[in-house]
């Protein structure tokens, strides 16, 4: 899960976080825990239809 | 060792189809319809891609 | 061991925080105070993001 | 061989799938096979210009 | 430090050499030396930051 | 060990220069000449760049 939590960080920040100030903002909050909660969906479903690929 | 190397390979896909697929803002904790066959047919044409790629390789080196 | 992880996280800041922060055109060998700022805020804010995801996927399992 | 393989999987899907669809269509399969020849020939050419390099 | 001029010669390459040709112009030389001093500093001060942070 | 950190090298290199010099669409399976010329200056240009990096770091130690 460690693997997964990294890449989170850092493509959500990447995406959320545009130019960091000296807090984060709400709507910065919003999207992180947004991108965060599709990235698990997407690494997922990846998961999914890798598996079945390499059966 | 196999196991490992499977769950790396698809940490790299997410990041690869994520890139490709996730494009705009995100609004919303969901994936929606078109970003779920995005990322399925991504991993699908990825693995074409990969086997193309290694068959082609294989016919080189036989000539 | 944890040195090292501490190490290669702060090399890994680096390179995020340089693509957010020194943005122009290279014209001097001095950060100016603005990069400076966002240097320090890139990476406190960062951080924060970092304990956010931590604290909502613990919520998130023991729902 | 196993990296180089890799990367052209890599920078070549990148390159020739913008949009992945249902199928590689005749296009994307082209695109794929000259990347890769390309990709091989660039990987020698680099390859011996850093060994003289070196030397 | 392997690290560290390993990033510093990826990241300073690829802002100051963008059409690289038959040698290094004084300009590109310029901003390679001003990039690695900036690179250091910043790696410094992330660094300073981090520690700061985590303890 | 050596001949390892090479090949290594040779990759990224491989990566790096690919991503500065071929940077139009794929119409042909050949590096054309100008992608070939763009490819050995950028390898030598990078190892310029890396000698001048080392030295300047020695220098500032030194003072």
């Amino acid at each position: 899960a460690r693997i997964l939590i990294e890449n989170i960080n850092e493509k959500c920040f990447e995406r959320c976080v545009p130019k960091p100030g000296s807090s984060l903002s709400s709507s910065e909050q919003t999207c992180l825990t947004q991108c965060m909660e599709k990235y698990m969906q997407a690494w997922n479903q990846v998961n999914a239809t890798y598996i079945r690929r390499i059966q | 060792e196999h196991r490992s190397r499977i769950q790396s390979q698809s940490h790299e896909l997410t990041a690869i189809c994520w890139k490709k697929c996730i494009t705009s803002t995100i609004k919303s904790g969901q994936l929606d319809k078109n970003e779920q066959t995005c990322l399925s047919n991504c991993v699908d044409r990825f693995m074409d891609a990969n086997l193309a790629t290694i068959k082609h390789l294989r016919n080189m080196r036989q000539q």
